[in-house]
């Protein structure tokens, strides 16, 4: 095994990987930072991310304001003095990000221009085009050449964690294009590693979105927060899954059903005018949205696609010239991947799974439950998205939560004690072993059947709408499929080198514990909230549920669900409405 | 550490047959050829001159050859071509070039120096053959004193 | 990475000169000169030997016939180098020297034999 | 409209290469049953899922702005995650590494290269006097954007490296994507501009290797314009030569 030393291992090279090792570097030039990926960084899922980015600063606006939408926005189950810090520093990072050269889309005298996001009640998201995750990734990852103290290992594939007595050692790697084994030595960690979308069928991420990081993290000790909470994204082509942005909302497209009518009218999002107005119809936030789908579906209100049913996304009365100014990106990917052109025709459209609100548990300093590591970005669960993210605040939280871990881990290295390196190779031998041996089983299933069952399992029993009978169905599918993977994967390909039929191995044993941690956590909550909704308990219940769901590993068994206490510092819940009755709840 | 092992592919000397665009490259390139051979066809002419009057004749008498009018009839067609793909070129050596917030077309860079190229042509028959409005042949000759090119 | 600062730009001159000269007048002086005079399709005398020793005597002769010959001939070695590497008749470098040599010795060649005129 | 049901088969011929076992690459064929809304990416999604776990090809955002996925299909450089079968059919669809570069597996090329030309580029903001962050954003105008914008939307997919024959000539020229990057940042208001790599452009390895085929601005998927950024940079670099760069103008 070839070993490497570093102060600070980062893993994952996207927009919260990228701020991480860029913040440690400027903290400690003298540090020795290794940045770990899967995929070369600028492939990072990050690049998908078209809307914009979450920070105050026009004059109408306050921080007031972002920390009460958040707030609503995750009905309440946010961690307030997380959401206090997170507004406070957001548009910093914007500016940041300016200085770097993200190309911000701007006014006519050279202001920074802002647009609105499901659930605002005012402007407030930067936007590079409709190609800002593109733009931010881009320019973090070149601006991390600036810093020799940051040495990247692209396309390493991390394996495990090396955890001894409650800290962080080491983490185990395999280098793609050889597939040797790496041990990387290090003071401290960043795990960055996004989200898990793909556990699900219709989702809207890139394939590399499958987990590992919460699996890494739970196999090592660490424990998972407020799994239950999946967005569904009101408004993906059917079928692919590839996103047609909220920017087409905020730019004033309309949802239609089958009949032409504006159905969210009818699910607590009216009145229709005046139009467009913040948090009302279109600009409601994505869970009620996808909700509002779902119940126009089973009234038969929805037009049919060889992909299921889907309703239109209507951006004509915008004209020709605003579309292709304003939303470049969605204008060819429709052209590209439904064969429409938005500019003629409305573009069907239905929910599919698009973020993971939960994740490893961390404080607002980004510390897990390990000493010396620390996560950030999709992965983390730092507090601010509660039951339902806010659009546009998740690449803020990236950069605004990736600087406080590159920080934060720069800082420990300093206090971090000198280790035997002897015990830590030899766990990262076992380690290695268990992931060499799924190169020889000679008998087994295909890999993509398992995978195949899981996605099934979980659109089927942990979907938009969720039930007992379901969630528990559900449950039971995953520990079989579990025990399916113990027994064993057969691979065609059985060689070391640039072997991704391996790696997807060892990333399906990650997503299938993900998925296991999110039905067990959904079961648990017997409430609905947010994007968390039980046929079985459709009202909140905050006498009993206004806390956290933590998952700990339960080794080859099912997770343990536990809660814990959500911090309120200033905004007591009450009521989350939209539309005309946000509006009077607001003047109250 | 492992070595990564990869394979080079190896680069054919005809990789240019293998694409439209390769080829369309190669034939604006081969027009240079023709225009290195003219500039010594001119240049021997240019020696002949200095030589003497049979000399030069001779060099005429090689011109009016089928063989050499051939010669010059695809130099003349590939010189079009160059001229073409030049002008399709140059926009690329300059900053984008915008007209009242629009970025100008390739194609209308390549009208307008076709069409400069036309004019300028026609200018240099019609002064070759005489054919020159009188104040302009007078202007001319001011410019280059008798004996001139006709 | 080895960065050499590369003398190009002044043949890359040379070649984008002879380029828009070629351009511009290419096609109506291969016409006239090695088509229309050679058929006789324009008076005879055009290109007598009087008419164009009395033309390259003038300065204006002597730029342009030292222009057009020079200058389509540093254009032309510039794309032929580039050339004989893609086909793999020489390494760039081999037929930048030959064929640059070449032009600057014909150039040479050139502005003599109008000095003498 | 097509029915996105309608199943057909159709062959995709894969190159092969295992650095482990194989000395040169080899063909392999397979029969894919598609239909007419799958990528040839998603072809080979299912080649491996169902056929041959072992095909290797790199892939993620599968919608075309990852810059993953670039292969050669049927002798052309494209992103597979854009191309429809529907419009290869009857095939065969010719799948290939892009071109020039080493092979790694498959269809899997070595980027190694680029990223350090990438590197060599300081593909970052070079200012004049570091603002502090409290003055707030610095101004652009919609014109400065403009500017350098076209520029910006590369995404590394490295098409037009495999559209380049002086790239497959000389595996150390700087190359389109490489200085459409360079040229992003000089033209960038907020950079002092061209003394900062002129290095890079002036070089023998730099703008001047490039002798306008001109494919590899057809061949980008995203409008950059790499000739373009190219040959401008030769004006810029035989001013430079020239030393009047500056007194012309340039930052
Ligand atoms: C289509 C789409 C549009 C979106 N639009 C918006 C928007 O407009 N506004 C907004 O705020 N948010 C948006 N989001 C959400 C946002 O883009 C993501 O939450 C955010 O980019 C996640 O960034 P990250 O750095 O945490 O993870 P990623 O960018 O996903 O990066 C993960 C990194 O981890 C690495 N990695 C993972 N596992 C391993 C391993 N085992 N070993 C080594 N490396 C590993 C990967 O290589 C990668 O580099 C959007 C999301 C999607 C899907
Ligand atoms: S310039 Fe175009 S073809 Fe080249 S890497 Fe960038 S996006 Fe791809
Ligand atoms: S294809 Fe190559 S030669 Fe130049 S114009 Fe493009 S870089
Ligand atoms: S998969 Fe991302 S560009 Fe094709």
């Amino acid at each position: 095994m070839r070993i490497i030393s570093a102060d600070v291992v980062v893993i994952g090279g996207g927009g919260a990987g990228l701020r991480a090792a860029i913040a440690a570097a400027e903290a400690d030039p003298g540090l020795a930072i290794a940045l770990i990926s899967k995929v070369l960084p600028m492939r990072s899922h990050t690049v998908a991310a078209e809307g914009g980015s979450a920070g105050v600063v026009r004059d109408d606006d306050s921080l007031d304001n972002h920390f009460d939408d958040t707030v609503t926005g995750g009905e309440w189950l946010c961690d307030q003095d997380v959401v206090d810090y997170f507004v406070r520093h957001c548009t910093e990072e914007m500016v940041q990000l300016e200085r770097w050269g993200c190309p911000w889309s701007r006014k006519p005298d050279g202001s920074i221009n802002v647009r609105f996001f499901g659930g605002m009640k005012v402007q407030r998201t930067w936007f590079a085009a409709d190609k800002s995750g593109f733009h931010i990734l881009h320019t973090l990852f070149q601006t991390s050449h600036k810093y020799p103290a940051i040495t990247r290992y692209d396309e390493y594939f991390c394996a495990d964690l090396i955890v001894e007595d409650g800290r962080v050692r080491g983490v185990v790697a395999i280098e793609i294009a050889t597939g040797e084994m790496v041990l990387f030595h290090c003071k401290a960690a960043v795990l960055a590693t996004g989200g898990a979308g793909r556990v699900f069928r219709q989702n809207t991420n890139a394939g590399i979105v499958t987990g590992e990081g919460m699996g890494l993290a739970l196999r090592a000790g660490a424990v998972l927060r407020d799994m239950e909470f999946v967005q569904w994204h009101p408004t993906c082509l059917p079928g692919t899954g590839i996103l047609m942005s909220e920017a087409c909302r905020g730019e004033g497209a309309i949802l239609t059903n089958k009949d032409g009518y504006r159905y969210l009218q009818d699910y607590g999002l009216g009145p229709l005018d005046p139009w467009p107005r913040a948090k009302a119809m279109e600009l409601g936030p994505r869970d009620r949205l996808s909700q509002a789908f779902w119940h126009e579906d089973k009234k038969g209100n929805t037009i049919q696609t060889p992909h299921g049913s889907a309703v239109n996304l209507d951006l004509r009365h915008l004209g020709e010239k605003k579309i292709l100014e304003r939303l470049p990106l969605i204008t060819e990917a429709a052209r590209t991947f439904a064969g429409v052109d938005p500019v003629r025709e409305p573009i069907p459209v239905r929910p599919a799974v698009h973020y993971t609100m939960g994740g490893i548990a961390t404080n607002v300093m980004t510390e897990t439950a390990i000493s010396g590591l620390y996560a950030a970005g999709e992965c983390a669960s730092v507090g601010i998205h509660g039951a339902n993210r806010l659009g546009s605040n998740s690449l803020a939280e990236i950069v605004v939560f990736g600087k406080v871990a590159g920080e934060r881990a720069a800082q420990y290295v300093r206090s971090a004690r000198p280790v035997s390196p002897e015990r830590t190779a030899r766990l990262a031998e076992a380690s290695a072993t268990r992931v060499l041996r799924l190169l020889g089983n000679e008998r087994g299933e295909r890999l993509a059947e398992i995978r195949d069952a899981m996605m099934d399992a979980m659109e089927e029993g942990v979907g938009l709408y969720r039930t007992e009978a379901g969630l528990k169905a559900a449950c039971r599918t995953l520990a079989d499929l579990r025990a399916r993977y113990r027994r064993g994967i057969r691979l065609d390909d059985r060689n070391r080198a640039f072997n991704t039929e391996w790696l997807a191995a060892i990333e399906l044993g990650s997503m299938l514990e993900v998925a296991e941690a999110m039905a067990h956590a959904a079961l648990w909550r017997r409430e609905s909230r947010g994007a968390h909704q039980r046929l079985d308990a459709t009202a909140r219940d905050d006498r009993r549920f206004l806390v956290h769901s933590i998952a700990r590993s339960g080794g080859d068994g099912a997770p343990q669900i536990k809660s814990a206490p959500v911090t309120i510092t200033k905004s007591r819940p009450g009521s989350r409405v939209y539309g005309g009755a946000g509006a009077k709840a607001e003047l109250t | 550490m492992t070595e990564v092992r990869t394979y080079r592919r190896p680069m054919p000397a005809d990789w240019w047959t293998r694409n439209p665009s390769y080829v369309v490259y190669m034939l604006r390139e081969a027009s240079a050829v023709f225009f290195f051979v003219y500039a010594l066809v001119l240049l021997w002419g240019l020696y002949t001159l200095t030589q003497s009057e049979a000399a030069y004749d001779g060099w005429r008498a090689l011109l009016a050859t089928p063989a050499m009018i051939a010669f010059h009839a695809v130099a003349a067609a590939f010189a079009l071509l160059h001229t073409v793909t030049w002008f399709m070129v140059l926009p690329k050596t300059a900053p984008t070039l915008r007209l009242g917030g629009r970025i100008v077309p390739v194609a209308a860079v390549v009208v307008v120096g076709v069409g400069a190229s036309a004019a300028i042509s026609l200018f240099v028959y019609a002064w070759v053959a005489g054919l020159l409005p009188p104040g302009l042949a007078e202007a001319v000759r001011n410019l280059v004193p008798p004996g001139g090119a006709s | 990475m080895k960065l050499k600062r590369s003398q190009e730009p002044i043949f890359w001159l040379l070649f984008g000169g002879g380029g828009t000269l070629a351009a511009l007048v290419g096609v109506v002086l291969i016409v006239i000169t090695g088509i229309l005079v050679p058929t006789g399709t324009l008076p005879p005398d055009t290109m007598s030997y009087a008419a164009m020793h009395a033309f390259a005597a003038t300065l204006f002769g002597k730029v342009a016939i030292f222009l057009v010959i020079s200058l389509l001939l540093w254009h032309g070695v510039h794309r032929m180098a580039a050339t004989a590497h893609h086909v793999g008749l020489a390494s760039a470098h081999t037929a930048q020297i030959v064929l640059r040599g070449f032009a600057a010795l014909a150039t040479a060649a050139c502005a003599y034999l109008l000095t003498g005129l | 409209m097509v029915h996105m049901t309608d199943t057909r088969t159709i062959r995709i011929e894969a190159l092969r290469f295992n650095p482990e076992t194989d000395s040169a690459p080899r063909l392999q064929r397979y029969d894919v049953p598609f239909t007419p809304d799958m990528s040839v990416l998603q072809g080979l999604q299912y080649i491996k899922d169902h056929l041959d776990g072992s095909l290797t090809f790199r892939w993620s955002c599968r919608m075309a702005v990852c810059g993953s996925c670039g292969m050669m299909i049927n002798g052309r450089p494209h992103l597979s995650c854009e191309t429809f079968l529907r419009d290869l059919y009857p095939g065969p669809v010719r799948v290939e590494p892009l071109d020039h570069f080493p092979v790694q597996r498959d269809l899997a090329i070595d980027q190694a290269g680029f990223l350090d030309k990438l590197a060599a580029i300081k593909p970052y903001i070079v200012s004049a006097k570091d603002k502090p962050l409290s003055e707030g954003p610095s101004r652009q105008t919609p014109a400065q954007l403009d500017a350098y914008y076209q520029y910006s939307q590369c995404i590394n997919c490295l098409l037009c490296y495999a559209a380049c024959p002086q790239f497959g000539l000389n595996p150390d020229f700087i190359g389109p994507a490489a200085l459409s990057l360079l040229h992003r940042y000089n033209l960038d208001s907020r950079d002092i501009g061209w003394s900062v790599r002129a290095d890079v452009a002036n070089a023998e390895v730099g703008v001047w290797e490039c002798t306008v085929v001109g494919y590899c601005s057809e061949v980008c998927p995203k409008g950059v314009d790499p000739m373009h950024a190219v040959n401008e940079n030769k004006v810029n670099s035989a001013l430079d030569y020239l030393g009047v760069k500056r007194l012309l103008g340039g930052r």
